[in-house]
């Protein structure tokens, strides 16, 4: 209490002089590492970056060599994911924008989603565990990883594309439809268009996801170590994330130079995605205005 | 102009695509209901040989000893520990950082430290493990000079960070969602903007940021990989933030690859599994409840 | 009124919203080649009682109607009716400009590709002009026919809307307060407009300016409450009104 | 910007004109009939009052739903305003020359008092006054106007004229009274035509320059101003 008077005493400028130079530090506590992690990243990760490493194939138990298969098996996976997840979500962002009226069911789907985005993605593991590799029979394999992924990011997509199909004014469907269109032609012709950058966004940002996330494809799609390509999508594949896992867990001995460009690798492809999105958002958003 | 036939057939079309629609709306839904019953089914077998009493409230988890054992509480309890200590580290970094992007910074400065932001939450987890290994494992060794790094605490520092994104961008959109009005009203009485924040703003935005807490909690206890890399992965009850332990979600991760399928301890971690739903589940609606209030109001 | 066939009708119409009763039992009927301007107090169901003729107020869902609506003597409602047809039919312009994010020309050609119904890029394209003719809008726009619609000031926007509706050539023009968001010039050009295209069209014009329904239209309906006060010829409405309210409402004494 | 409503206040203008030629018209006859003794022509002017009956309401009307739907304002308002009083006067006017008729009615009962001379140049004076007003009227011009104004006092000064010649011919033949009484009459009604003239021309100041100069009201109102009333 003695701190308060005297505190008090202050004058309020000084107090709040005093208060902005914490929230300062609070803010480069949490920022300023960020970009640190990033320069290490960046620094370590480059010296061992080479064509080489990105063409090769991991060699003396993945100590040496590169990471080809790694990175088209990521590509893959995440290729899967999005052509499943994209036309499933678009579809019910449609339907719930669109179509559903407001009652006990929609309300229902709504509190799903919501739901879906918050549940842990090791549980996701366990489902497409469960579903895919064992009670469908899919195995360990890339399709397996794929569908678990697809589900872990549809909230993603159907959320993105919910936003932007309800930020198309509701004047352009009265006057799509005023003028003869039917629904769907309203929807196809005037509302999709309208809403294509945040669809393609919220997208974006889901592929993102899907190539950084390593517990969903723990045990439905990652092998731990493959030196070839996939022969087919019932074959598992190398993962970037689950490799770096890997090579950072379970090998010993191994050189940190190629840990390092390993994660840069990943961040780099993860980051550029969200990239991407920021700038697609922003340029449609300048345009729009 | 459109014939009978082709007004026929775009009516049909039109039929077909709606119905699809409907369809994908309603496979959505079925998932998450799917998810839940799937994790149901899975761990009711494990209840065929443990009670739910010996599960959630057995102190031991040896899965592979004779017999085996499968009380969660060393698991929850580590849960529990990281999760509480990455939250007291983040809470008040988070929305002091909010609070600065939302009304302190310059504008032009605030672009950057929201894209930073962002930067933060596109990072996938296994690097912020590996970067934890590397950074933060070996100082918390030498500060607490501890005979390893890989404990409870290195654990909390991570997921701080891990959280960081969800809170800080959620709390900075409910502060700005506060009407201008409410900030004039303030200064135009003669309070500086420091009392106006305090006094004003960050009470209007409270319910905002209490939903971005939670959700940010509902992240921490729900992350997996960074927590297994760096936590140690002990499963005994932990007694402080400096020992080695182990969560919920590391132990799925780390024992799921060595189990026989169908056996009881498979059906114990997809019991864990639906524990966590459960929490998670809890933790969302809570939030949802938080946002839909400040929706109201 | 005259012994012309009516063009458009309602026939003792009630409209409900949710359990209010928006609009009780209205009858009155359109002339071709006419004017009608609906006028009362904001609220009182004009807006509502407008998209009951291309069943607009389907999109509604709590809205619903009781009463018979004709169409060259054809109910509107009848199970059989293509809606889709009927609003290419029956063209409506609404209060607030909306043109679609896409160029002048692509506007215009909308309802024409939806429909299909245009052979090739010529006629679309006299089309396309035509109807921006016939909207007054040609010799300012035909420059710029590839520009973004949304570039346009609030009056050429306006028109642009009466273009695209005039372009899939309906019989009837629905204008729920087409000038309520322009300034007097833009106003008086749309005025002008209405006056010309009722050489060729059926226009029902919904509007809480008075004014301009006295300026612009030949008919004209006072609704209050829900209820259809006055109908008639609008010289008659505006000099010698027959009931205390629309006297009360048109002089501004109406409390 | 065109707009349909200059449509219709170039109708109510026309019909203004025409109405305007009629009154000339009957001016003319009403004269002629007099002077050249046809009783005929009495029964044309009574034909064409009824036209300009007619044009009087139907203008009337125009103006009233005019400013009814159209809420008229400035020049347009001051047009239709000054249309409507210019209408009335042109009827006035109309209803002289019936009065100029009604009198020569009489006249012709009885043999010629003496040869007109003044009569019909003051005839003339007064009917091109109405001319010249409704010029100035259809051509906005209030110089013309002005001009009407001056015009007024020549038309006074062949009345008083006419008054004191026919006064001689009363003093000396007392019979001769009824007739000479009829003709100072009419030339009361001319005199009454060159008023009206005057009024539309005033009008017509009105609605070019927005000014009033009826009753020297302007130069009463700079007096007040000046000795601070």
């Amino acid at each position: 209490m003695k701190f308060k008077t005297k505190l008090s005493r202050l004058s309020p400028n000084t107090v709040q002089k005093i208060a902005f130079a914490g929230l300062l530090a609070a803010t480069s506590l949490v920022l300023l590492p960020v970009l640190l992690l990033m320069a290490v990243l960046i620094g370590k990760g480059v010296t061992a970056l080479s064509w080489t490493f990105l063409t090769d194939i991991p060699r003396d138990g993945m100590r040496s060599g590169g990471i080809y298969p790694v990175i088209v098996g990521t590509c893959w996976l995440v290729g899967g994911t999005i052509a499943i997840a994209l036309p499933l979500g678009v579809a019910a962002a449609i339907y719930l924008t669109e179509y559903a009226r407001r009652n006990f069911l929609t309300w229902t789907i709504k509190l799903a989603i919501v739901n879906l985005a918050g549940v842990p993605s090791i549980v996701y593991g366990l489902f497409g565990l469960g579903l895919f590799v064992m009670l469908l029979r899919c195995g360990v394999s890339m399709l397996s990883g794929s569908l678990t992924l697809a589900i872990l990011v549809l909230p993603i997509i159907i959320t993105s594309s919910q936003e932007a199909l309800a930020s198309v004014p509701q004047s352009y469907r009265e006057a799509s439809l005023a003028l003869g269109a039917t629904r769907w032609q309203t929807i196809w012709h005037c509302v999709l268009p309208n809403a294509l950058p945040g669809i393609m966004t919220g997208a974006i940002l889901a592929i993102g996801r899907a190539a950084g996330e390593t517990a969903p494809i723990l045990f439905t799609a990652a092998a731990f170590y493959l030196p070839h390509l996939p022969n087919s999508v019932f074959d598992p594949v190398m993962a970037l994330p689950y490799h770096l896992y890997v090579i950072a867990t379970q090998i010993p001995n191994i050189g940190q130079d190629i840990r390092y460009a390993t994660a840069l690798v990943l961040v780099a492809m993860v980051l550029g995605m969200s990239f991407f999105a920021i700038i697609i958002r922003w340029h449609y958003r300048k345009k729009r205005c | 102009m459109s014939t009978k036939y082709g007004k026929l057939a775009r009516h049909i079309g039109e039929f077909v695509i709606e119905k699809m629609i409907f369809l994908s709306g309603l496979i959505t839904i079925a998932m998450v209901g799917l998810i839940f019953l799937f994790l149901l089914k899975e761990s009711s077998s494990l209840f065929d040989t443990v009670t739910l009493a010996e599960f959630l409230g057995g102190t031991h988890w040896y899965p592979i000893s004779d017999p085996p054992q499968f009380g969660v509480v060393a698991l929850l309890t580590g849960s529990a520990w990281v999760t509480l200590g990455a939250m007291v580290i983040a809470m008040p970094l988070g929305i002091a950082c909010a609070v600065y992007i939302a009304e302190v910074a310059p504008p032009f400065v605030r672009e950057y430290l929201k894209l930073t932001v962002e930067l933060l939450a596109a990072i996938p987890s296994v690097v912020f493990g590996f970067v934890g290994i590397v950074t933060i494992v070996p100082l918390v060794r030498s500060i607490f000079g501890l005979p390893t790094g890989l404990t409870g605490m290195a654990g909390s520092m991570v997921l701080a960070f891990m959280a960081m994104p969800t809170l800080v961008s959620i709390a900075e959109d409910s502060i700005r969602a506060v009407p201008s009005t409410y900030k004039e009203a303030s200064l135009a009485l003669g309070a500086t903007e420091w009392q106006t924040l305090m006094r004003v703003i960050v009470p209007a935005a409270s319910p905002g940021i209490a939903a971005a807490v939670m959700l940010a909690l509902g992240r921490v206890i729900g992350e997996t990989m960074a927590v297994m890399m760096v936590t140690g992965n002990a499963a005994v009850i932990p007694s402080g933030l400096l020992q080695p332990m182990r969560t919920l979600t590391a132990t799925i991760a780390a024992e799921m690859g060595e189990t026989v399928h169908h056996s009881d301890h498979y059906f114990a971690l997809f019991a864990i599994g639906a524990l966590l739903f459960l929490i998670t589940f809890v933790i969302n609606c809570l939030s949802n409840l938080f946002v839909t209030n400040v929706k109201k109001s | 009124m005259l012994n012309e066939p009516y063009k458009l009708e309602a026939i003792n119409l009630d409209v409900y919203y949710g359990q209010v009763k928006a609009i009780r039992n209205a009858t009155l009927q359109f002339l071709p080649n006419k004017v009608h301007a609906l006028i009362g107090p904001s609220g009182c169901g004009k807006s509502t009682f407008l998209r009951i003729f291309n069943r607009m107020n389907d999109l509604i869902k709590a809205a619903r109607i009781a009463g018979r609506v004709l169409l060259d003597g054809q109910d509107v409602y009848a199970k059989n009716m293509d809606v889709t047809e009927l609003r290419r039919k029956v063209g409506m312009v609404f209060q607030k400009s909306n043109p679609f994010p896409k160029t002048i020309y692509e506007n215009v050609a909308y309802g024409l590709r939806i429909n299909g119904s245009m052979a090739n890029k010529a006629e679309l394209d006299a089309r396309v002009e035509q109807s921006l003719k016939d909207a007054a809008l040609w010799d300012e726009v035909k420059a710029v026919l590839h520009k973004n619609a949304l570039e346009l000031s609030g009056g050429q926007q306006q028109r642009l809307c009466i273009a695209r509706a005039l372009a899939i050539k309906p019989e009837i023009l629905l204008m729920d307060e087409p000038a309520s968001a322009l300034d007097p010039i833009s106003t008086g050009k749309i005025e002008e407009l209405i006056y010309e295209l009722k050489q060729r069209y059926t226009i029902v014009i919904v509007t809480h300016n008075m004014q301009q329904a006295a300026r612009i239209s030949d008919f004209t309906g006072f609704f209050l409450l829900g209820e259809l006060v006055e109908y008639g010829k609008t010289a008659e409405i505006f000099t010698q009104p027959q009931d205390k309210r629309t006297e009360g409402y048109i002089t501004g004494r109406f409390g | 910007m065109h707009r349909h409503f200059d449509e219709k206040l170039r109708q109510i203008n026309e019909r203004l004109l025409r109405m305007a030629a009629l009154s000339e018209e009957m001016i003319k006859i009403a004269i002629q009939a007099l002077v050249d003794r046809e009783s005929a022509k009495i029964e044309e002017v009574f034909k064409l009052e009824d036209q300009v009956n007619d044009l009087q309401i139907e203008i009337d009307e125009e103006v009233v739903h005019l400013i009814a739907l159209m809420q008229p304002v400035a020049t347009d308002l001051r047009f239709l305003i000054v249309a409507s009083k210019i209408n009335a006067e042109l009827e006035r006017i109309a209803d002289q020359s019936i009065n100029i008729c009604q009198s020569t009615r009489f006249l012709l009962k009885y043999p010629q008092l003496k040869p007109f001379v003044d009569l019909p140049i003051m005839a003339d004076i007064a009917q091109g006054m109405v001319h010249e007003s409704l010029d100035a009227y259809v051509q906005k011009n209030s110089a013309r106007a002005r001009q009407v104004l001056t015009t007024d006092d020549k038309v006074d000064a062949y009345k008083d004229q006419i008054f004191r010649e026919l006064l001689t011919y009363m003093m000396s033949e007392p019979s001769t009274i009824p007739r000479a009484f009829s003709i100072i009459l009419i030339s009361r009604n001319l005199e009454k035509i060159g008023d009206h003239a005057t009024n539309i021309a005033e009008e017509v100041i009105y609605l070019v320059e927005a000014r009033d100069v009826r009753h020297h009201h302007e130069e009463k109102l700079r007096h007040e101003n000046r000795t601070g009333h």
